[in-house]
């Protein structure tokens, strides 16, 4: 469905010009820091290997623009997007990638464990599977707390079939818990073709085993992703539960930065790149509609590449992680024995 | 003072904390109106509600992984995980996520979460539900590992646990719920990381921990008619380890012995030698001595088990053989 | 459903009076060894505790009647009925029960690990869930080796919310395999009730979520639970893959034999009692269509009360488990280093 | 003879052992087509195809599940789990399940399974893709642990593991896949329980294992050019232990020094301390050393990870402390 279709439904949601170009931007920033973040991962700037969301970016963008600062995510190991649209430092997250004692996790992360508990991002996460317990928890948390917050969980197809997730999702269902689920489904996990792992034709299926509510949308429309994901966030805030949100998308690199990713056909990655771009599409749909000219998108392309590059340059004139401090890092120090987690001294 | 048993001082624990602290909730199997398979929470949900005492779905990943999300988002879980034995079910979220989270994030997440279990050799429960698996969470930085053998220590060492800001591994054994003792009036409360030496002595040491703890000072009494003084010391917690302590004791007395009920090889025991070796080497009058179970599953039967743990008599023998 | 009621759906399969009196009398005998099971226990014979299985006896039946020697099952810490049905010896289950080296774990195992691996019974098992995964790799050997047998694997209803069901029941679904799942859903997991624990209404529509079929039928009715799984078993063996079945059932005692189950309404332990005992009920549908008559009826009682007499007494007169031999079985002596787990020696 | 990787090895033993025995079979997350992500299985699915060789989802539960009930079935599954920091997820299945299935059974099961894995520090993979967790692993009785560091033997004692009718997980490194060694031509097999002596000393023993034995030798070639000489035993497997080996050389040399990746508390050193004192008390010369390391989840950056883990100047550094 391209974004003409989708406001030709006449949808109960208006999206007004500015948000559009919002979302644009915000995809065209994920894009450019994972452009610089394999330059950097190629120049031998950052340590491990990276997975790049590149080619994703409607999703993140689409599901995070109407989010709270107060609302939650979870991320996993291909978290740049995420965490960029939920609002995080692209300074300290290169900080993070290039080790730099003023990264997110002052370089004892990387990219995997980014996490900025003061925009709700719990982290990055290495494991598969492993953070969608921890949304559901967090979830429970705002409701035990009598708040109309949401968390919002992304993982890939291929997590779907992770004990954790089955585990995870039943929990949120049977106690209607306020948590999106979002599968960004790119077809594979690794090398493997969500086709050789489950036997489902649409992922937003397996919501039926737990009762939920499963809605599968195309993941390279980021109207049509941010439509869904308001609709899922409003039942959540509602007390309503949870809602299994798949969208359909599709990674343009390898897996990770060490991986070519040939066990794709060209074909696939070709219709992908070329007509699926969901940056290109967005920018051709709303050149055609007039609601933007080629100027401005100019524009916002030079302000971005702006942003990342001051970004990166405040990272690399950071200092180094510092070795020293490490080594007390490992359990959190209480000012006092009795602080409790809101900071608060107890009796 | 008051007598209280094991099990009630654990669930007059968790009542006196959940009345101080409206973020601390429990949740687990049967934890809620049954009160636990053991019967270690029994009365709380019929005080706090099904709002703060819950059961959860057998899903072992999710009670702790969910009880992650809501410590980092302000709370205070307390999480049961019915059996140790079932820790290796969750084993990805308590070593990878739980104990991990604080370091990964470079000291932004704050992990108060306290995982109780009970483990142990009880009357026949077998292979998969007897188990001591304490050495696999002292091999994870970041986690706490608090074991405690007295009522009054599991009351105070458990109110602790759930003021303390780092994750924990709470592990109660399933033959101590029913033992007795004396508890402190008032809120008290037991320092983590700080040994007991329950009954002083002067000829060896004998190191140990949970249960265990019962059967070293029932060695000691036979020795002690024997004349032999034996000096117990009960680590209470295995991560922070109060190494001080067992080492002013070894070599006060030139003689270690250790004993845990977890098989022998890779135990915690293994790491207490190692140390004493490295910190008191010339102190030592005799080689460490290890009294633990022998390297198999627990078997079924009465006669089998017994074979595979240390009892007093096999302590007391093992400490007779040193001197 | 009644018995009579499902004779008068004039289905496909015809059940013949004769294999009404052996479902009858296997029922006879799972209860009859669980009730002295159950005495053994309160006599302090057996160690540890004990899951018992009455009131859950026609599922073990039901499903296992129409099996090969060669297929295999996964039990469950409630056990007990599935090996019985299997064709287990009961003397020596006994035996286990007691501790002795006749035993069919030679006293190592108990109640909780009883196998039998000459007749395809591949373990109780104590940890919730484990068994599942191991029913899919013995009926991926299955396939491997081009045999048509099949596996059928049991367990509760709270399993279904284990992350090993979930991805046991996966992968069997994806990868087509011969194993046939059966839910033994007794309303509760301990003290749980199934509904605080799951949000689905039927328990057998988890099986959307994996795209297989799902039925579910009236445990307590030994022939439906016996026509289900002989159409799940069907397909299995014509390699269409797996079913999810399950069976409504109740257990009458506590979870454990330390358990008095009184988490329970009175009025439904007396509804699933009185009204729904798979053995009262075949019985008198026999006794009304004039199959049987009461003189018949009281001879399988005391045949069955004979046999499992002598079962007893042959594990009462056997030796305890010997604790030498114990120590020296951790690990599996190969007669020569090469042998295979066939027994043939490798070159 | 023949030079090849590390890697190359283990794809010639399973190679080798894929064609003698039908019922030989591997399965993993994109062992297949893929040839693994760090290719230790490349070029097996053109020759075995996929019934043979195939991918799973990501399921690591199921994956040592199934590769048991597999192995129950007559099989003899190689199961692989990616990185060894997954076998977390899978903990309940390696210890509750494969590991105690024959002794629960009481003997009638048989359990040819192995289970391949990888892990260790690499170039900045972070706290949940570096671990070394041999030490849970070699406290279940029943799993053998086996941690070549050569390519030579990390074919003779993968070989051997599939013919072995035991669990056993065999732990690879993936820093070692790069290195080369020279391979023994034709069916050779390394015995499971067999150390070997790396290089010969006389003035200390340095106990080592995995990447480790590299870093020791070299550590031992800086002490050699200041005429100490020090022995480096390659335990290879850890359960078996081959403990006479161990003990020979620290009745000659007086002095041990254990090397491990693995972070201190509770890691295997501390059993082979603990061991060396309980059989050799009376030749030591001096404490023994653990060097391995240090107490806290793997940091990502190189700086940092560096100061975590041992090298060749922290061994030799240690070496020379002790004389
Ligand atoms: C428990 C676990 N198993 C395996 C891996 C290795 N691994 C990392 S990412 C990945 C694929 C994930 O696929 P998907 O969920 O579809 O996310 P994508 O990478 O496609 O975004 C795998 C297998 C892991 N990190 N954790
Ligand atoms: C992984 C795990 N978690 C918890 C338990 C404790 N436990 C044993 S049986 C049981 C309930 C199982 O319920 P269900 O699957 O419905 O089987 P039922 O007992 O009703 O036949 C529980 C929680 C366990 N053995 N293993
Ligand atoms: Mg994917
Ligand atoms: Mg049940």
């Amino acid at each position: 469905m391209s974004v003409t279709d989708y406001l030709s439904w006449g949808g109960s949601m208006q999206v007004r010009k500015q948000e559009k170009i919002d979302l644009y931007r915000l995809m065209v920033r994920i894009r450019a820091f994972e452009e610089q973040s394999f330059i950097s991962f190629n120049q031998g700037l950052t340590y491990g290997v990276l997975h790049l969301y590149i080619g994703e970016e409607a999703i993140a963008a689409g599901c995070m623009y109407d989010l709270r600062k107060e609302d939650y995510i979870t991320s996993t190991h291909r978290g740049h997007g995420h965490l960029i649209a939920k609002g995080a430092d692209m300074g300290r997250m290169f900080a993070e990638l290039l080790g730099k004692e003023t990264g997110y996790c002052r370089g004892r992360g990387g990219s995997m464990h980014i996490a900025d508990m003061t925009i709700g991002i719990l982290g990055a996460n290495g494991i598969v599977g492993a953070g969608v317990p921890i949304s559901v928890g967090a979830a429970f948390a705002l409701r035990y707390k009598g708040l109309d917050h949401v968390v919002l969980c992304f993982f890939g197809d291929a997590t779907i079939n992770t004990g954790a997730f089955h585990e995870a999702v039943n929990l949120a269902s049977t106690w209607k818990l306020p948590v999106v689920f979002v599968c960004e489904n790119n077809l594979y996990g690794i090398s493997v073709s969500i086709k050789n792992a489950c036997a489902l034709r649409s992922l937003a299926d397996r919501s039926a085993g737990y009762a939920i509510p499963g809605v599968c949308v195309d993941g390279n429309d980021v109207l049509a992703v941010r439509k869904a994901c308001i609709e899922a966030t409003a039942r959540a805030r509602k007390g309503e539960g949870p809602t299994l949100l798949e969208c359909q998308t599709y990674r343009w690199g390898g897996h990770f930065t060490a991986d070519d990713g040939k066990y794709r056909p060209d074909e696939e990655v070709r219709h992908w790149k070329e007509e699926r771009d969901p940056i290109g599409n967005l920018a051709r749909d709303m050149l055609g509609s007039g609601e933007i000219d080629q100027q401005e998108i100019d524009v916002i392309h030079r302000e971005v590449k702006e942003e990342v590059e001051k970004a990166f340059r405040y990272a690399q004139e950071s200092n180094p992680a510092d070795v020293d401090g490490m080594l007390r890092g490992v359990y959190y120090e209480s000012p006092t024995r009795t602080r409790n987690s809101k900071g608060e001294d107890l009796p | 003072m008051r007598v209280m048993s094991y099990r009630e001082a654990v669930i007059e624990a968790l009542r006196e904390e959940m009345t101080r602290d409206g973020n601390v909730f429990l949740m687990g199997e049967d934890v809620g109106r049954m009160g636990g398979v053991f019967q270690a929470t029994a009365g709380l949900w019929e005080t706090f509600g099904p709002s703060r005492v819950f059961d959860t779905p057998i899903s072992e990943v999710a009670i702790v992984g969910a009880a992650l999300g809501a410590a980092l988002v302000g709370l205070r879980p307390v999480a049961e995980i019915m059996f140790v034995d079932f820790t290796g079910v969750a084993m990805d979220q308590i070593a990878n996520q739980v104990a991990k989270f604080h370091f990964m994030t470079g000291g932004q997440a704050i992990v108060p979460l306290v995982i109780r279990t009970q483990g142990g050799v009880g009357f026949g429960d077998a292979a998969q539900h007897s188990q001591s698996l304490e050495a696999w969470h002292t091999h994870i930085p970041g986690l706490k590992v608090v074991m405690p053998s007295t009522p009054s220590d599991a009351k105070g060492l458990l109110k602790t646990s759930i003021r303390d800001d780092n994750p924990i591994i709470f592990i109660e054994h399933k033959l101590l719920y029913q033992t007795e003792g004396p508890i402190p009036e008032g809120d008290y409360l037991v320092p983590i990381g700080k040994a007991d030496i329950k009954k002083e002595g002067k000829d060896v040491t004998i190191i140990t921990w949970s249960k265990m703890v019962l059967d070293s000072l029932e060695a000691a009494s036979l020795l002690e008619e024997e004349g032999i003084h034996a000096e117990v010391v009960d680590l209470r917690t295995l991560n922070p380890l109060d190494l001080d302590t067992i080492i002013f004791s070894v070599k006060k007395t030139g003689r270690a012995v250790i004993v845990h009920e977890a098989c022998k090889t890779g135990g915690f025991g293994a790491e207490i030698a190692a140390l004493i070796v490295e910190k008191a080497f010339d102190y030592l009058d005799a080689p460490i001595q290890r009294i633990a179970g022998i390297d198999t599953p627990i078997p079924y039967a009465a006669p089998l088990y017994r074979a595979v743990i240390p009892n007093p008599d096999k302590i007391a023998q093992a400490v007779r053989g040193l001197l």
